[in-house]
């Protein structure tokens, strides 16, 4: 065992980390202050087409799509290098590690020429446009529909827990094209243009206060149907594309959410009734809890960057990453709250380390939830990594029009 | 053997019940939380005219003098319809007064209290770490000077029953609100329904409410009254998550259809049934005056915030992506459930409480 | 509220306990030495028959079939008045609790006349044949058969799970006459003579070591059709009549399990390398959780006896009861045997209060499955309880001979 | 970076389970609890045979030299399949002579274990509540006074390496059993298949192994090849019950379907795979001599614990009635699971010894 790089891998580091020096230098401080996500498009722009022209952008894609042609590896060491600095990197997140893929995987020649290299440049932001208030878990009961009409589509529905909506250029929409076929088999995915008549996009604030997604309605949006991606019926199959780099990009413990290490120095600061509250039996029993989870899940992905780094695929044991992620999270914040009694449940005030908990206590609920529940995602773990039997699904083969409606 | 509530508590139950149905509930709730005003004045105005705050109140102290029986129910019903007024401290409040208080005192207050034109909150937090067994704000020749935060309802009360320092040990002082020395402020907390504040005291005049064993005795009766406003609010939570799990499809069945969901609700129900197995324990014990009471309400108090924790946890993941927006009421029971902790001390301090009771049983047998 | 007895309970309870002082004098002190179920045979006899002839059998029964006519709490009354005494009673308890009943509900008026007052006298042992290999949790896959045969039926098959077998003289026992119907439709019940030929009871031994139960075989084994209980094909619905009194009996904590008071006097002997056991905060949170669950349940026992005391039936609550008592136990002894380090391994020396414990751990995890796993009695709750829907049945209406082999 | 064994160590794992595959297994450990023999002779012998008693031990010794790694395939397998044999033991004593005995020490016992004459076991447990960190047994000029159990495998030993009470707190003494002054007893505990025994120490010689320190050390690496034991245990389990789920037909539906029974594999699974992430973080650390040792052997043997206990527990429960039975393997997991906690100190002792080198490590930074 050997935590160190290989040759091949350490010399590409050693090379993208000379390159930031100097490239990434004015993003070696946070920001002044936040900066929301509209404001930061023109710097976000900016950085993307620096990376491009230094050939640090689409590293894992093929050279034939304007990609470096290289390894999930090369693009991990080139991350992991560029997140020891500030720059503005998440708009363009879902559009290339997902959106684009599905573009140039099942997009026609005139597709990848008109939009690949926009993206890649940064010209163009992407969304995905797939969950809808009655297909979350569930996607393939989308509701959103699209019509055919001469040489168009006509599309009419709503879409929801969309990110970065209301700032893209295009996205990639799964719509029913045939309610009559099985759930399954109806759907069709196209590119939709956001800015087209009938798009609407309204920010989605959540229960924890922040407003990081949109709701998309679609109002007889009209799509040409040389913008389809993959056959007519086929829109389940072309989603599973762009699922399956999501599956790989959800999962890790959130950059800012906090660990082991917050709930030892607040119980650090704590003195109970019966002593300092880092002496207290429960209260190691707890830090020992949340470092395994935490330190886990960081040592599972490490197997995974060692299986990558040696050209073999990650194991299934990635799958357990973001069930225990968001469950731990949840269940050390209530735990910081209770110790912290009435200063766990107050907001003013000048504790920043209980505040982060705070926020982690109402994010956690959301995170168990997104991008596939806890109890999806032990089905998951059950049927793909045990072999045990999926759930009864009495609607797979039914008509989608003749499933009594939710 | 009769071991549920009388025939009147009952009564009050369904009356309080319908009452809350039709003027309470998440919709009201949520007003409040986007309006400015510290409470609903017009539902409270609604509560005192029904007699609510004068149900415990002595006959000669203008109320109806029921048993606290009647303040449990209410409690329970007040903690279902997350109704956003000051019942759950006026309860608490009328406790202490009825428990520790002289005569003279009681026929201060709770004619007040009953007829609405007292609003009376309790307080012992002091904003930091400590548990109701200290208290640091210290009172010197009837003169109280600290800091208790945060208070729910603070903004329009007319008078606290606060925790100080006392000879043996914190206990309980009034300060009526409107006089010198008395500063209110609100503090924003986690609850964005219930308004909380914090009560800065300078010397303000302090009127001692019994010892450090009466604030003791209450504490378990604010407990008490306490479990039973939790387990109402994790009875609405589950029932959400329940009418829900009915009545959402996804691949094809009722989520409710699948275990994964069904053992959540069941597990939900189940923690709530042993929250009210104690609670009921602990209502006898209290209305009896039982030994048992220190030892009944610490594990009704741990119990229904188990029970609570749970079900407002759980009832978002039931709901899924929708149960996490902004719109949805789930978030008033994942918030209350922080509230609820906060109010009278950690599940740790109430488990640690119940556990010395034991032993002191025990030692006292052997 | 009020623990007192009403004036009609206390003084029947008053009557009872005097004369218990004089009848059961012998039974006041526990046995010399353990008696073994075979030895107690007599003994359970002799006692029935006092019991009897003061009328304190069959309090519930009608009167017409020899009880007492009287209501469940004068049943309770009396049952806790009896346990404060040492007298046998287990032997009685299955025929009289649920065979008995069903022979009464179901049974001819002849079958009546030859059964119901020899068992509440004691002069016949009662067992119930329901449970098979494969038929568990769904106890409507059994698959012992009994064929028609002129005026007899002939029984082949496997029972399991049964106690007493080998002490009984008649049994209960569901059969499947018609494998061609629906596996709830094709189910018959028959009274069984225990010593017919082709008959055989073994004993069942359990992972604990003990050997509760039996196994029993039939091979060929011919009963009458006068000996049915209910039409051809009822079985099912017979079989709930015993099953609904078996949920009522099964439930509370079992009478010698260790519960709060057990991990407390335990954790006051430990020393730890932090001081002492009883000290720490998660010892003493566990207890608190303990104390929850134990008193939780015998509270909301006592909540149903004031039910049954006031002549109402009792809610629902009851349900939770075995769940709760079984994990609790498992998760209290594993919690005590880890806090005592190597002394909670050990099986040998002296400490009765932990080998107690070891049994506990022990025998939880068969309490966890018996009279319903904790997957089945959730399921119940949030069914019956909660009003969720039932799980997928894809097997309900198919024939039992064309439902796939376990 | 290669997070993941050599591809050595991983051959060696593929015959052991290969082997164990054929030669142990569930009714092997069945045979070995109905007989009077305190192991299974001739698997011992096989395994003596195939030279891994041999593979830590250094070629000058007679061994074959292999890493760590090694020690760890071998107790990840032998747990697996349940084994019959004091192969864990030796595995933990051979470790403690290759960290800390001086060369005539490992010159002594090495080679006759390698080539099998010399059965070594190790032992901290004095009978008591005591964890690790404390031993009563003194040792005075050179002789041993004192009682250690339970000791795995004993009645076969020929040598142990005990703790007994040091200069500065526990440390390692070697006792050859063949000399004067032992006393070696069986001694029943929960764990049918695995045999332990009471040695009692009336001023038996004893060879002092490493200091204090030396001690901490070495418990670690233990804990650590405790770990993958404890990880090959589980998976055991976790495949019985998996297969079980999917074989065994309740309501029409193979059981697996049920969420109820799908997700508890689930978390099985979940479990199971973080400790194997802790367990390949220590191996690296063990074999590398990192400052992050006793980190990492702690939160491998906490995480393995936690999920040995629930696949053991679960595993039964999956299998309903047949799984309680005594003709059922699910026995031999649930009570190998208390051999595995009463094997090197209990979750609680590790946890705080995760916490506490996180302090060290927390004030060494700052």
């Amino acid at each position: 065992m050997d935590f160190n790089d290989t040759p091949d891998d350490a010399e590409y580091r050693a090379k993208a980390r000379a390159w930031l020096a100097t490239a990434a230098a004015d993003y070696r401080d946070p920001p002044a202050r936040p900066v929301s996500r509209g404001e930061n498009v023109p710097e976000s722009r900016k950085w993307q087409k620096i990376k491009h022209a230094a050939g640090y952008t689409g590293i894992t894609w093929p050279k034939a799509f304007g990609g470096q042609g290289l390894s999930p590896m090369h693009s991990i060491i080139f991350n992991q290098e560029q997140s020891k600095y500030h720059a503005p990197t998440e708009l363009f997140a879902i559009g290339l590690g997902m959106c684009i893929p599905t573009v140039f995987t099942h997009g026609s020649p005139a597709l990848i020429e008109r939009y690949v290299a926009k993206a890649l440049e940064g010209e163009e932001v992407w969304c995905q446009l797939f969950s809808e208030p009655s297909a979350g878990s569930d996607l393939a009961g989308i509701r959103t529909k699209a019509v055919r009409d001469g040489d168009d589509w006509v599309i009419d529905g709503q879409k929801v827990w969309t990110t970065n909506a209301h700032l893209s250029d295009f996205g990639i929409i799964v719509t029913r094209t045939d309610p009559s076929a099985p759930k399954h088999k109806g759907l069709t995915m196209f590119i939709v243009d956001m800015h087209a008549p009938g798009v609407e996009a309204r920010p989605l604030k959540q229960m924890s206060g922040g407003s990081d997604f949109n709701e998309v309605f679609f109002t007889g949006v009209r799509v040409s149907d040389s913008h389809r991606l993959g056959a007519v019926g086929d829109g389940w199959k072309v989603s599973l594309t762009t699922l399956m780099n999501e599956r790989l990009a959800v999962g890790g413990k959130p950059g800012h959410a906090p660990g082991y290490r917050d709930l030892m120095a607040l119980a650090a600061r704590i003195e109970t009734d019966m002593g300092p509250a880092i002496e207290a039996r429960d209260v190691r029993q707890r830090i020992a809890v949340t470092y395994i989870a935490d330190e886990g899940i960081r040592l599972t992905q490490m197997r995974a960057l060692s299986a990558l780094s040696k050209g073999e695929a990650p194991g299934p044991e990635q799958s357990i990453s973001k069930v225990v992620v968001a469950k731990t999270m949840q269940e050390m914040a209530a735990f910081a709250l209770d110790l912290s009694e009435a200063s766990g449940f107050t907001t003013a005030g000048g504790d920043p380390g209980l505040h982060k908990l705070q926020g982690s206590y109402m994010a956690s609920a959301g995170l168990r939830i997104a991008g596939g529940t806890d109890e999806i995602l032990r089905n998951i773990i059950a049927e793909r990594v045990l072999g045990l039997p999926g759930d009864m699904r009495p609607d797979k083969d039914t008509p989608f029009n003749e499933i009594r409606a939710a | 053997m009769d071991f549920d509530f009388s025939d009147d508590a009952k009564a009050l139950r369904e009356q309080a019940r319908k009452f809350f149905d039709e003027r309470a509930g998440p919709a009201v709730a949520r007003a409040s939380m986007n309006g400015t005003a510290s409470f609903d004045a017009a539902l409270w105005q609604a509560v005192v005219d029904l007699g609510w705050t004068a149900a415990r109140v002595p006959e000669a102290h203008g109320g109806v003098g029921m048993s606290s029986e009647a303040a449990c129910v209410l409690a329970e019903e007040a903690g279902r319809s997350l109704a956003p007024i000051p019942l759950a401290q006026a309860l608490a409040a009328t406790e202490a007064l009825i428990a520790l208080g002289t005569p003279e005192q009681q026929a201060r207050w709770l004619p007040g209290i009953a007829d609405g034109s007292v609003v009376a909150v309790t307080g012992w937090a002091e904003g930091g770490t400590a548990s109701p067994a200290k208290a640091s704000a210290k009172v010197d020749g009837g003169a109280i000077n600290g800091t208790k935060s945060p208070i729910a309802d603070l903004a329009a009360a007319t008078m606290a029953i606060v925790s100080a320092a006392g000879p043996d040990g914190p206990a309980l002082y009034i300060v009526d609100l409107k006089g010198e020395g008395v500063g209110v402020a609100p503090v924003d907390t986690l609850d964005l329904v219930r308004r909380h504040g914090t009560l800065t005291l300078s010397g303000a005049a302090a009127d001692p409410l019994g010892t450090t064993a009466g604030y003791h005795d209450w504490l378990d009766r604010a407990a008490i009254l306490g479990s039973f406003e939790a387990m109402g609010t994790a009875t609405a939570a589950m029932d959400m998550a329940v009418a829900y799990a009915k009545e959402r499809t996804a691949f094809g069945q009722k989520i409710g259809r699948y275990q994964g969901i069904k053992h959540k609700c069941a597990d939900m129900y189940i923690k709530l049934e042993l929250a009210r197995a104690h609670a009921l324990h602990a209502a006898w014990a209290m209305e009896a005056g039982a030994a048992e009471l220190r030892q009944a309400a610490s594990a009704a108090r741990v119990a229904s915030l188990d029970a609570l924790a749970f079900a407002a946890e759980e009832n978002v993941q039931i709901h899924g992506g929708i149960g996490f927006t902004w719109e949805s009421d789930c978030q008033f029971y994942y918030r209350r459930n922080r509230a609820l902790v906060a109010a009278l001390g950690s599940r740790n301090f109430w488990a640690d409480r119940l556990v010395r009771s034991l032993e002191q049983r025990n030692a006292a047998a052997a």
